[in-house]
């Protein structure tokens, strides 16, 4: 029975966080309220990659805005030539270029690459970058430096190809979503419940990566690479799957983000927003199967209402924030609440 | 002007204000192993040191020479009291060093920017600064020359610390081995303490430069902070010739890179030489021990 | 692959997850025709959304269009109100961040149900504001000057668009006698697109493009770029550098030997706040606006005077924030002249609607709601004033699209 | 002094060929020449003074350090080959410090080790049940009891043991261990000389150990090292008798204690 | 001098020491023995305050030191010399010993102790033989003036020549009568010769003690073989 528990409960707090999410939110939360829990949502997806790959593998992935920015970035392009309707091009290229498309927008159109592509482009992305790093046994701060540092450069790079990307500005003015008009509410609703399906989805899918054998051997080479290089697999591959993995949730959120945000720009996808990704996986408990979805949402909410009542002490809370979780609970809030609970309710067995 | 004069001395003088600022985080990061994402806000705190002296001593000429050392008190103290408040607790937890100090990079600009305002304030250039001379076609700008200096006298003051002083030999003594150095009656935790206190008051005094080419404002610290890592993970630790070399490197390939390209696309251009880099050699130009970090 | 208990339960999570998003399936056929507004006239205060950046990089300039915002507000209030109701402002955060002010200004239209919105500072937030007005048909007004091309039934421009900043410039230097023109500015889209209109029209001047750099936004030094500009001697510099980049830029200049005698700038981001804020003396360089602190007008003596007595006597008055003050006088305007807050009314009879400005009397154009604004150029003095050393000879009519140049060819690179 | 090294070719044995292996730490000769041949249902025992480059043979047998020279199982070249592959080649190895996954239970520590029967696709698989051989290295290491216990709080002895078992279900052929016994009471070392007997049978088991007693009551070889080169090489017998060995490393046991 | 009470000590779950008990007179020598594994550097380690006690306490000229890190131990007269003839390595020789102190006079009155070194002052000492470095780690030790002396098997690992050369200068050591020694020591023969009296440790136990003296081998070894 207990193991029962142990196996299932978790499924069990899944399938209660897939009621609140797609019946009991839409049923009470206004429109725009809605709409902006649809956006932690997206970060939401992320964060649960990051949590995978930072709280199972180790991988302190501080980049993981680039691979949102891919997702995003791929499915706004879509929108945008569904906006400019067929043989149309985006208005930004009219406006602040010679008024040709680049070649490599044009596959674009099909909606069935774009849904392609979000998943594509950033496992092979990912795949490519993490074979060079994880080959050459590059990890730890090293790691971490480099992946930051990607997001500084993709961001610049982003900005500076103003013809290509939209720079600064980013895309916007989307009007439909696959043939649905995105100014519909009924429309924004969907949108929106797609999201939080992906994100039970995902939720789903790393509670039986973490299960499987993988899962194992993932928390065996993130305590122990060399042992684990010593039971004939190559730690470099493990840990490239779980990046490969994480990078294709990250993607899939920012194509959600898209949509939902109405917007995807630099400041969407820059080390910054790299950084507020990682903090809502610090809050919920990286290791943890719910932690990370958990946090990413709890911090969005509060990024949106702490801003709206302390404008100015935003940047201070999530500065402490970082220094309070990472100082007092490593494990995240998460973890300790579970810790507290569990001492009150049985005190005498020991934690698995 | 010369293409290969002004991407040189240009490239030599960003350089040179990589090189002081990786020189702290070398010293913080390769020799103590704390990953200080704050090391750009000390940066910052010495910009604004600049700044503030000049509202004290408000002849610019004497102001500068009064900022330097005040701004590495300043930028150790802030170091010191992140060490002993908040980096003290992790020495075993490199990657949570890294967020912390992220955490406490924040608030710092915030800080700034309510103390300060969000606006730059402005460092005048003293006198003695304010002029050029012609290299080759390129008006080199005796900041510049001034900035090389003063890496060059960092660098300088900091070997010799490290290799002649008693107090550089316990650095030494503690990084290589900390329990042997606790045991030959070194106090560890002091060395710790002083040896952040200089890797943070070394970013002050690059801020000072920094100050000199764009004043001050809350942000300025984030400009430089990843571009230091860069250098001190290229040059590779337990060394300061890698980190000295790999900082002209860097200074002077993005130079060139903009030259030919663009600036944003020197940005990427030269992190994608470092990626590279890290391929043939992912231990860093030199390695003396191997690496401790998780 | 999966034992059947394990099969049962993630089959029945993924059932139910399915199941519930498909609940919420979309309308195809939908017309997406606005959401019905919310906006309630019936008490005797009306809310207005102000949203600017009060953290982030653009926290500074955004703060002082939401000072004079504030300052219209209040003035507006003790003058009476809008056809007789108090302005209740509520205030938002953009958070420097474009998918902030979308969210915000979401907010602002569908919660709080304001009558119009005021803020925005880079084309970014503006972009970003755009499609959640139009869709919620709400009204926002812009008081910054920007890269135009671009023209919203729901958005008033009450800052400058190109043909009243950048063309102006350009006729100035053409009257000043230039013959070469050297093109630095930050690495984004204002930038760009000036440049591009600029070379164009250059062109037609017969004026030379010797140069152009770009530095990303954040990116301080600019020594490799200036050195650039000391080699091309240009008869002039037109800056298009944003925000804290000009710091850099103007100490490299000076510190490589160029000065307003050889090469001077001609900037359309530096106005009274930023001049003394470079860190050396810039007295004897140009900027292009249509609002000085140093206009002379009676409007302009009780707008700074106001203004100082709220805010202290230290602080100066810039075109954006004249702009900002002027858009909500604007808006009460052109209220009552629709004699409603529904929005359509408004735009229905927005067609000359004017005020009494501090820069001149501006008058909205119906068509592309921007406003007439006269192009001025000031030279800075030593006590970081401008002197206004040109002006075009009447308002000009705003073009966002340039169609009335005929040397304008938006698809030329 | 030489042992008859029979042909293991001729015999149809499985055996570990070692010749000339050298490692070179920048000019420092940590293993200098060695030649072994290591052959199955014996149980080997390398000893030495610290320093002799015992740890260092095997690094480098295992990929861990680069080593010239000749390291052949199977007719794979060993030094050629990355770590894991050598592993799936069938030799494996323990470390000084035992290392097991102290946040995964015995079993699922034993589990992992059976990475190298499965298909990357099939370990996205949740494990169902206990495979045989993991079943059958449980009760061979004698841990079955405490199967569901984290890895992190069994005895030093037992993480020994349960390292040993996760070679004997990574089927390793050839086991290098690297002092299995360090740590253990008189009664642990006795149950671990017998398992590494009874699981020797059909393998080649290695040990370096510096305890005498445990060398002479389990060793069927023993190896002496000294400075990096192989100082003989004989059955217990033969070594202790050797005033050669005797001067570098046992002299100053057999005027005191037997314990090295 | 030294003095351990009750002490309990481990490494993260693992135990190593539990409840142990020793003594160190004034001016006595102190071996302790036992196999490998058997928590002799440990209780060595808990003694200089490297590893911190569970429970128990350390004694240092009958004050409680419990609490004071290694460097302030040292400090009160406590030297150690770590297992296997550690350095700094990428120091020089005489650095290695200027960590210390920087008097001409000191550094040489220990160079007479150890004229080998003489002529490596300037050598890195990760380029010393095993022998040189155990004499240089001893020399480091010695300049503190230490009055109760810690050694972990320091002639471990050494070549044979030279293993003479130190025992001979550790038994001149023990003899010196104002200098406690604590001794690990796999060579007992030497061990006993060198201390007046011996612990035997066996899984982290106290399992047998006794007088030193040559005499006490048999009962070592009886003690060890259990």
């Amino acid at each position: 029975m207990k193991s029962l528990v142990r196996t299932f409960g978790p499924l069990v707090a899944i399938a209660v966080l897939a009621v609140l999410l797609l019946v009991v939110a839409p049923a009470v939360l206004s429109p725009f309220r809605l709409n902006n829990l649809g956006k932690y949502c997206c970060w939401a997806i992320a964060a649960v990659g990051i949590g995978l790959a930072w709280g199972r593998g180790g991988m302190l992935v501080m980049g993981q805005g680039v691979f949102f920015g891919i997702g995003g970035y791929a499915m706004a392009m879509h929108l945008k030539l569904e906006a400019a309707g067929p043989e149309g091009i985006p208005d930004f290229m009219l406006l602040y270029g010679d008024g040709t498309m680049p070649g490599w927008w044009e596959p674009f159109r099909s909606g069935a690459f774009t849904l392609f592509a979000i998943i594509a482009l950033p496992a092979v992305a990912a795949a490519i970058l993490g074979y060079a790093i994880f080959k050459r046994r590059v990890k730890g701060a090293y790691f971490a430096i480099l992946t930051q540092a990607l997001a500084v450069v993709f961001a610049t790079l982003l900005i500076a190809t103003i013809q290509e990307t939209g720079g600064f500005n980013g895309l916007n003015q989307f009007t439909f979503f696959f043939g649905y008009n995105l100014y519909d509410p009924v429309n924004k609703k969907m949108v929106y419940s797609i999201a939080a399906g992906l994100l039970i989805g995902c939720l789903v899918l790393v509670w039986q990566l973490y299960r499987s054998r993988f899962g194992e051997l993932l928390i065996a080479t993130r305590d122990a690479e060399e042992r684990v290089r010593f039971l004939g697999h190559d730690p470099a591959n493990v840990k490239l799957a779980a990046f490969v993995v994480a990078a294709v949730m990250a993607s899939i959120g920012g194509a959600m983000f898209a949509p939902i945000a109405g917007i995807i720009s630099p400041s969407d996808v820059d080390a910054t927003a790299s950084i507020f990704l990682i903090a809502g996986v610090a809050l919920g408990g990286r290791a943890l199967l719910l932690g990370p979805a958990l946090g990413a949402l709890a911090v969005g909410y509060g990024r949106s209402t702490l801003s709206e009542s302390f404008p100015d002490q935003w940047t201070y809370f999530l500065g402490a924030l970082f220094i309070a979780v990472i100082l007092l609970f490593p494990a995240g809030l998460a973890s300790a609440v579970g810790r507290a609970a569990r001492l009150v309710v049985r005190p005498k067995e020991a934690t698995p | 002007m010369d293409s290969f004069t002004t991407p040189l001395l240009a490239g030599t003088a960003t350089g040179a204000l990589l090189l002081i600022a990786a020189l702290g985080l070398a010293l913080t990061f390769g020799q103590m192993g704390v990953i200080n994402m704050a090391h750009g806000e000390f940066l910052m705190a010495g910009a604004y040191t600049a700044f503030v002296t000049q509202q004290i001593v408000t002849n610019a000429d004497i102001s500068i020479v009064v900022a330097l050392p005040a701004a590495f008190v300043v930028a150790g103290l802030l170091g010191l009291l992140l060490e002993v408040t908040v980096i003290t607790w992790m020495y075993r937890r490199p990657l949570d060093t890294l967020l912390v100090t992220v955490g406490v990079g924040l608030v710092l600009q915030q800080l700034a920017k309510d103390i300060f305002g969000a606006q730059g304030d402005p460092v005048r250039t003293p006198t003695w600064l304010d002029g050029n001379i012609d290299v080759f076609g390129y008006h080199w700008p005796y900041r510049q020359m001034f900035t090389i200096v003063l890496a060059v006298m960092a660098l300088i003051a900091l070997a010799a610390l490290l290799k002649y002083s008693a107090f550089g030999r316990q650095i030494r003594a503690t990084v290589q081995n900390r329990d042997l150095a606790e045991t030959v009656g070194i106090r560890t935790r002091a060395v710790d303490r002083i040896t952040f206190f200089i890797g943070s008051g070394l970013a002050g005094i690059g801020g000072v430069a920094v100050s000199l080419i764009s004043g001050t404002n809350p942000r300025l610290g984030t400009t430089y902070i990843i571009s230091a890592f860069l250098v001190v993970v290229a040059g590779g630790l337990g060394q300061l010739k890698g980190t000295v070399i790999a900082a002209f490197a860097v200074g002077i390939a993005t130079s060139f890179f903009a030259d030919w390209t663009s600036a944003s696309m020197a940005q990427v251009a030269t992190f994608a030489l470092v990626v590279v880099f890290l391929q043939l050699r992912p231990q860093g130009l030199f390695v003396v021990r191997s690496r401790g970090l998780a | 692959m999966f034992s059947p208990p394990t099969r049962h339960v993630i089959g029945t999570v993924v059932a139910l997850t399915a199941t519930l998003s498909l609940s919420a399936c979309g309308n195809k056929d939908g017309d997406g025709s606005a959401a019905e507004s919310c906006v309630d006239t019936s008490g005797d205060s009306i809310k207005l959304g102000f949203l600017n950046s009060t953290s982030g990089a653009m926290a500074i300039s955004e703060q002082t269009v939401r000072d004079s915002l504030t300052l219209a507000a209040e003035e507006i209030n003790a003058d009476g109100g809008i056809l007789g109701k108090e302005i209740e402002f509520v205030e938002e955060d953009g958070a420097s961040d474009p998918a902030v002010f979308a969210e915000k200004i979401d907010k602002l239209l569908t919660s709080d149900c304001v009558a119009a919105v005021f803020g925005g500072w880079t084309s970014a937030s503006r972009k970003a504001m755009l499609p959640v007005v139009e869709a919620n048909n709400g009204l926002l007004f812009y008081p910054v000057q920007y890269e135009g091309l671009e023209a919203s039934e729901n958005i008033y421009y009450t800052g400058a668009t190109t043909n009243q900043q950048i063309i102006p410039a350009m006729d100035f230097l053409a009257s000043e006698g230039v013959e070469t023109l050297f093109l630095a500015g930050s690495d984004y889209v204002f930038p760009r697109t000036a440049n591009k209109i600029i070379k164009q029209y250059a062109a037609e001047l017969g004026i030379e493009i010797v140069g152009e750099e770009y530095v990303p936004l954040d990116d301080d030094d600019w020594t490799t770029q200036v050195a650039k500009i000391v080699d091309a001697e240009p008869d002039f510099v037109f800056n298009t550098i944003n925000g804290s980049s000009n710091v850099g830029f103007i100490k490299a200049y000076y510190e490589q030997g160029l000065s307003p005698e050889t090469s001077p700038i001609i900037s359309v981001s530096i106005a009274e706040e930023e001049a003394p804020a470079m860190g050396k003396d810039v007295t004897g360089q140009y900027a292009a606006w249509n609002y000085f602190q140093s206009v002379q007008s009676p409007a302009n003596d009780v707008f700074i005077r106001a203004f100082q007595d709220r805010f202290g006597s230290d602080r100066p008055t810039s075109d954006p924030m004249e702009a900002a003050y002027t858009s909500l006088y604007l808006y009460k305007n052109l209220v009552e002249a629709a004699d409603s807050f529904d929005v359509d009314d408004i735009n229905e009879s927005a067609d000359g609607v004017s005020f009494d400005a501090p820069e001149g009397t501006v008058t909205i154009d119906g068509d592309n709601h921007h406003i007439a604004k006269t192009g001025l150029i000031g030279q800075i003095n030593a006590d970081n004033q401008f002197d206004i050393v040109w002006s075009s000879e009447e308002p000009i009519e705003p073009d966002p699209f340039l169609e009335g140049y005929d040397w304008w060819d938006p698809t030329a690179e | 002094m030489k042992i008859d090294h029979p042909s293991p070719d001729d015999l149809g044995q499985d055996y570990l060929e070692i010749r000339g292996l050298t490692v070179d730490f920048d000019g420092f000769k940590a293993v200098d020449g060695v030649d072994l041949t290591l052959l199955q249902g014996r149980v080997h025992f390398l000893i030495g003074p610290n320093g002799a480059g015992k740890t260092t043979l095997v690094d480098a047998a295992t990929g861990l350090v680069p080593a010239t020279g000749l390291a052949r199982y199977r007719n794979q070249d060993l030094l050629s080959m990355r770590s894991h592959k050598i592993v799936r080649a069938g030799v494996g190895r323990t470390f000084q410090t035992a290392t097991v996954f102290e946040e995964l239970s015995v079993l699922q520590n034993l589990d992992i080790a059976g990475g190298v029967h499965r298909s990357p696709f099939a370990l996205l698989r949740a494990r169902r049940g206990v495979p045989s051989y993991v079943a059958e290295a449980l009760e061979t290491v004698g841990l079955a009891d405490l199967r569901d216990r984290p890895a992190g709080v069994l005895a030093h002895g037992q993480k020994q043991w349960l390292e040993i078992g996760m070679l004997l279900v990574q089927d390793a052929r050839v086991m290098l261990l690297d002092e299995p016994v360090a740590g253990m009471s008189a009664e642990e070392r006795e149950e671990t000389g017998a398992l590494l007997q009874r699981i020797g049978e059909e393998r080649t088991i290695v040990v370096i150990e510096h305890d005498m007693d445990f060398v002479r009551e389990f060793a069927d070889v023993v190896t002496v090292m000294h400075a990096g080169k192989v100082l003989m090489e004989g059955s217990v017998t033969e070594i202790q008798a050797s005033p050669e060995v005797q001067e570098v490393y046992l002299g100053r046991t057999v005027e005191g204690t037997s314990h090295a | 001098m030294l003095e351990l009470r009750g002490v309990t000590a481990g490494y993260g779950r693992t135990m190593v020491l539990d409840d142990v008990s020793i003594e160190v007179p004034v001016g006595g020598a102190v071996a302790v023995m036992g196999h490998n594994g058997a928590g002799k550097t440990t209780l060595l380690r808990v003694a200089v305050g490297l590893v911190p006690v569970r429970t128990g306490s350390v004694l240092l000229d009958g004050q409680d030191v419990t609490p004071l890190r290694p460097s302030a131990r040292v400090k009160r007269g406590l030297g150690y010399v770590p297992q296997g003839q550690q350095s700094f390595a990428h120091m020089t020789t005489l650095e290695n010993l200027q960590l210390i102190t920087t008097a001409r006079s000191a550094i040489d009155e220990v160079l007479d102790t150890f004229p080998a070194l003489r002529g490596l002052l300037s050598r890195r000492a990760g380029l010393l033989s095993g022998g040189q470095r155990q004499q240089l780690a001893i020399a480091r030790t010695l300049l503190t003036r230490p009055r109760m002396l810690i050694l972990d098997e320091p002639t471990e690992g050494i070549q044979p020549n030279v293993v003479t050369e130190i025992e001979g200068v550790i038994s001149g050591l023990t003899d010196r009568g104002d200098l406690s020694v604590l001794l690990v020591e796999q060579h007992v023969g030497f061990a006993l010769r060198a201390t007046g009296s011996y612990y035997v440790l066996e899984s982290g136990r106290v399992t047998s003690r006794g007088e030193g003296g040559p005499a006490a081998i048999d009962a070592v070894r009886a003690a060890m073989a259990v």
